[in-house]
């Protein structure tokens, strides 16, 4: 494998991802990907997680010993070389080498790492079973039901938000094993066979047409009592730990992704002349605007390297991943919101995105209503600034209900 | 049929013409939108009720009311997201047709707008720039070539006759009265992404088109009065459009705050949702207050009703993309999906804030008052 | 007196009020009154506020017997001409001549009438005592007690916020006479006189280092049985009749002074060139905002006229004056701040700006710096917020602590 | 005195100094601000705690140290509001005489400089207009007429020598070295709303001041590039300020909410105060790493450093005023007395904004890159 790990300098590391991105990212993705099928998409995905697992360069941030090692360092210079040279996003396989591996790494016995993150290397799809109908953002009040059975648990309920179950081989299931202790305890977390007996995914369309997000819904599924993860009733507990583990990568990814493609594209639309020959970064007013997004990318891309390094050094605040997620999501609402504005009529033409894209699209109005899948899942920004202020600033919280 | 003569209170007409509005189009009770797919208004009820015919002299068959009262529809339909041709027929179609020289062809054409058949498309800039899109040069045989484009032209799919603005060989704003399918006249649909308006685009390249002398209507009065007059009917029409939206949006928002609940209480009783309400609920009332006062300049013909539509379309124009933007926030996951049909009006409100001027052309176009002279 | 109430058109008022305003308005008070002392100031309100009785002027909405009678279309046209003549404000008489007059008509005795509103018209100054330092936008835990002692009540305690106590004859008291009774109640409504014994005035300097807010200390202060308005420990219900009969007319002042002095003065700042011969105005950017505050200022105007008219037909809703307030205050305040980025760093120069202005003076950084006395007295932005939301639109109110 | 030689780790060094800092400043415990009026900072003990020097070579009595440690320095004077002649002795005076060719009474003027006496104010464009703002003509008599004129020049009237930028009579960036009181130099105090800061003009109007050979000193390397990089401290030195001011409000107003109670419980549990608070605190993260940023860049004297004080100021410069704003807001009445000192804080953000370049004015520096070259 050709990275940095062996005594090679960050500098030499660089060009090594660099070279490799100029040989093997897929030329002209977006144009191909846009408009096709499922199969073609799901086939893309695979495709590309394999190249790049390939290289090592699939899941950098697992521990070498599962095929990775990068130090955080290569990361950020992994992310940043991929989102320079456009790269398609790992879509299909992100709550796979995210969610499940660090729980399975955090949490699982050796037995289920064995099963499972090799099968990930290999294409094995999961999805992310925690939200429910009347949960919302309020993880603690879930309602799905495993009740014990000899060996197995009986699972019932219904999970929503659940991105890209109809792919998905298998599911991180947050569910209730004692109904009558208080909201955040009694809850338990499992493996599930997504084709396991009384499993039905239904997608929900979203706002731009796509059908990612999916209902689940769970129909007495047995579950062994061996797809447990961590203790009985101590699923609540594992799934935070779960989230500890993510160490701003994401965020270093997305904030790259829109300070190369999607700031490219803003300049680019504001540098098209009009039918009347008139350029909209010939207004002042374009400018500023654009100087300004300009700004608030670099600041941001800051904010994601600082909060990489506080990971590193053990010093991470605790509201420090809701501040960069809620400036980021906010930013792009507003730069796509521009891009909308600045690309006018025409901008309505376009009736599809690429997929395996993130919403620095080009394709500025999907790009602005698709905003709206930051600043309102994993916690909206309204969430974020609660906790900024009550985990970050020490503010009092709010008195809860008589 | 709301009677418009005059005397009448206006104010009581116009809550009378929105609450039958809002009965016909199912927003009477106000609450959450319905619309998930671009359903169209039955376009023969729209007839039968006036509403086509509202701004039509009496005489004619209309009700001789007045562009205030078509604003009061306009709004609505944006409230309902409804996907209707009223736009381009009974706004801009009629628009045209009472701005020209009377004769008893254009009020033959008045009689059947009224009536909803033919439906009309008019030929005119909807983008930032303002310019006549079509020419006309004389053919030495009595006749003329048409040439040019309009772009994003409203209904104009479903038009079985066409009002081009054209300039005339002296240069002189003239409508041109033609239809779809006429020879060297090219009309294309142009879908967008919301799917509740209908565009297309509207050209004569190459030879151009053949035009009879007895096909170019000219304006009575200043024709470049006219001209622009016309275009101030669609941004008046697009901010009412936006306006009327808004306001949904706003209800819709409103009504699921008072019953969701998260944490144990309803969404509505945290500050941040009352707060964001409240911001919305001003800027509904500012952007209300500056449509009806266009509406007003544009009805009496006000010399001044230029500004007073741009005034209206810029604030409500943004304000819409604003309000639809934080209704789909405040709605959760729930607002982001297609079911909800969130997402119909934020489209239909970012297509309105760049149709018929984006906010920025408007407030150049206001700044140009005060800048002065230039010095230095 | 020369009014249009007998039978005169809007019309002819108009063109009266104009010819008087050409006429009276006194030439440059602005520099005139920039960086006087107390005594002048004084003067010089006490005079104009005479000069605009002897028109019929100075208390428009009051009823025809006192002194007043001008239907709202005339009031709404009288303060147009007024701001398009840039006239000075009624600052010293404000209180008197709105909320004491409004008190008196509304719940006070034929007596108290008698005694006070033609003296208010002589030129008797009134302050408000109802703020406390730890009750703010909190009225109803105010603590100031007035206790019974034979004829007279006792009254100790300490009022914040009192604008213009330093001058003041008479003051408006709440003061709690039933210290068991819930919050709202128990609370009554006193005319003190200032001369008291007991009375102490210390003034407080505001941000702009002006001394109009003030500090009363109030120590066994006796206040006679026949100085209380309406019943004893029905103060509150007092207070809020007397704020029912402001019917908008405050902020059609407010929004023609910003309509014509204010924009006017943005207009001028925008237009001046810079040493280097470049006009600020010349730029889209700025172009693109001072179009965005005419579209505003606009839709303010909009907003007060609506806000008359419909309290003149009792369609008025319970949110109309909170909106029109939160408006006004944060445009003036975006406006201001304006203003200064674009008077630049010779706008930190002017030290003072004229007594009897608004904060519409076109020293910038004092109206940005004065904009906050619109934000934050007589209910933040914040609780207009609120009120907004749970009484305009109905949502849900907070739950109360438990 | 804190050691700066290489090796040591920058962070800890910064915390060391900050530390240090907030000490001397009276800033350590965070919380309210208790400045009402401008107390000046004791000179003497800045001079004794090395920071006057902090940029001075070692051999020359300094600490070796670079602008990324002066920028630490000034973000806690911004912090603390605090009058002091810092900017123009140690950073912008400091800054014009390293950059100018080594000579012997070069470093004299920089040992002096790091012992406080004489203070340095530098003569430059300090407003959007980045021209360099004297020149000079020779005299024909081996000597120089200065004429010209930098209006709010900061700590000019407790300057007892002054550096004014000033072009040759070649037309290249030099710097002459004079003493307010010197004929033909008028220096007039310009009192401004900020009493925490000393601005002033200094000019050479009319026949000029005359100047000799030996008052004109050189630039190393590219005259240009160095008088850029003196603005450039200007401007990253009024960033910092503009953080360390937006950083004490941030820090008083979340003490205020935790504390102030209203409706009976602290302020700080509504949703509206932790939002808004959350707002300012992500707003003060951004610029703190902009900031960082731009002293970095500075420190190391790259390309780009222009660019990236560019954004650190029209960032800060903006979102300061906003949170000192917000401040003034979240503490209600209280926040809008003299004494509360929020106004003071205000009033140095606001000033700050405009000073070394207003926002728009380094956006539109900044978007220079894009606009590529003009076609159509």
């Amino acid at each position: 494998m050709t990275t940095g790990r062996d005594g090679a300098t960050l500098a030499e590391f660089r060009a090594t991802v660099r070279d490799w991105c100029r040989r093997e990212v897929p030329t002209d993705w977006r144009g191909a990907q846009t408009g096709v099928g499922d199969d073609e998409y799901v086939a893309f995905q695979q495709e590309w997680f394999q190249r790049l697992r390939g290289a090592g360069y699939a899941v950098p941030h697992w521990p070498a010993a599962w095929g990775g090692g990068l130090s955080s360092a290569e990361q950020v210079i992994l992310y940043q070389e991929l989102a320079a040279a456009d790269a398609p996003r790992l879509v299909l396989a992100f709550v796979s080498i995210h969610h499940a591996a660090a729980t399975l790494l955090a949490a699982g016995t050796d037995e289920q790492r064995r099963r499972h993150l090799p099968a990930i290397l290999d294409g094995e799809i999961w999805v992310q079973g925690f939200s429910e109908p009347e949960a919302g953002s309020d993880l603690a009040s879930l309602r799905t039901t495993a009740r014990r059975d000899g060996d197995a648990f009986v699972v019932n309920g219904q999970k929503l938000w659940a991105s890209g179950a109809v792919h998905a081989d298998w599911c991180l299931l947050l569910a209730r094993t004692d109904p009558a202790a208080p909201k955040r305890r009694g809850i338990s977390y499992f493996l599930m066979d997504m084709r396991s007996p009384g499993v039905e995914v239904r997608p929900i369309r979203n706002a731009v047409g796509e059908s990612h997000f999916c209902e689940i819904f769970l129909n007495d599924v047995r579950v062994p009592r061996s797809a447990l993860v961590g203790a009985e009733n101590a699923g609540w507990q594992v799934a935070q730990a779960t989230l500890a583990t993510e160490r701003g990568m994401t965020m270093v990814e997305l904030a790259e992704r829109l300070g190369n493609a999607g700031f490219r594209r803003l300049v680019e639309v504001c540098r098209t002349p009009s039918a009347s020959g008139r350029r909209p970064i010939d207004d002042a007013r374009v400018r500023d605007r654009l100087a300004g997004f300009d700004t608030e990318i670099t600041g941001l891309r800051a904010l994601c390297a600082g909060l990489v390094a506080r990971h590193d050094t053990g010093t991470v605040g605790p509201a420090d991943a809701s501040v960069v997620k809620l400036y980021y999501s906010e930013l792009l609402q507003r730069l796509t919101d521009f891009g909308v504005e600045i690309a006018g009529l025409a901008a309505h033409t376009e009736l599809t995105k690429p997929i395996s894209s993130g919403w620095e699209a080009g394709a500025w109005v999907l790009d602005f209503i698709g905003s709206w899948e930051w600043t309102i899942p994993g916690g909206t920004s309204e969430i974020q600034r609660t906790i900024i202020a009550e985990r970050g600033l020490g503010l009092p919280r709010e008195p809860v209900k008589a | 049929m709301i009677d418009f003569t005059e005397g009448a209170d206006l104010a009581e007409l116009h809550d009378e013409l929105r609450a039958v509005a809002r009965d016909l189009l199912g927003t009477a009770a106000g609450g959450a939108p319905a619309v998930k797919e671009a359903t169209p208004v039955d376009w023969e009820q729209l007839a039968a009720v006036g509403w086509l015919g509202l701004e039509v002299p009496e005489e004619l068959g209309g009700a001789g009311a007045s562009l205030a009262e078509a604003a009061v529809v306009l709004t609505e339909l944006g409230r309902a997201a409804a996907r209707s041709s009223y736009l381009g027929t009974a706004v801009l179609g009629v628009g045209a047709l009472l701005a020209l020289e009377p004769s008893a062809g254009r009020d033959e054409l008045l009689r059947a707008a009224a009536t909803g058949a033919p439906r009309f498309a008019v030929g005119l800039a909807t983008g930032d720039d303002e310019d006549i899109p079509f020419h006309l040069r004389a053919d030495g045989r009595g006749g003329f070539t048409l040439r040019g484009e309009a772009r994003f032209v409203p209904d104009l799919a479903e038009a079985e006759r066409l009002l081009l603005l054209a300039r005339d060989p002296d240069g002189q704003p003239v409508v041109v009265l033609t239809e779809p399918g006429r020879p060297g006249l090219d009309v294309v649909d142009v879908p967008v992404l919301d799917a509740t308006r209908s565009l297309g685009d509207v050209s004569a390249a190459g030879a151009g088109a053949v035009v009879s002398a007895d096909q170019v209507a000219r304006f009575r009065g200043d024709p470049w009065a006219a001209a622009r007059g016309l275009r101030d009917r669609g941004v008046l029409a697009t901010a009412c459009d936006s306006l009327g939206a808004a306001e949904a949006m706003l209800d819709a928002t409103v009504a699921y705050a008072r019953v969701r609940e998260q944490f144990g209480r309803p969404i509505g009783s945290f500050q941040a949702v009352q707060h964001a309400c409240a911001d919305l609920f001003v800027a509904v009332s500012v952007g209300r207050e500056l449509v009806a006062a266009a509406a007003r300049a544009c009805a009496a013909g006000d010399q001044d009703a230029g500004r007073a539509v741009a005034m209206a379309k810029s604030y409500v124009g943004g304000a819409a993309v604003e309000i639809a933007g934080k209704a789909m926030q405040l709605h959760g996951g729930i607002g982001y999906t297609w079911e909800a049909g969130i997402h119909v009006y934020l489209k239909r409100c970012v297509l309105g804030r760049a149709l018929f001027g984006t906010p920025a052309a408007h407030r150049a176009r206001l700044a140009e008052r005060f800048a002065g002279p230039r010095r230095g």
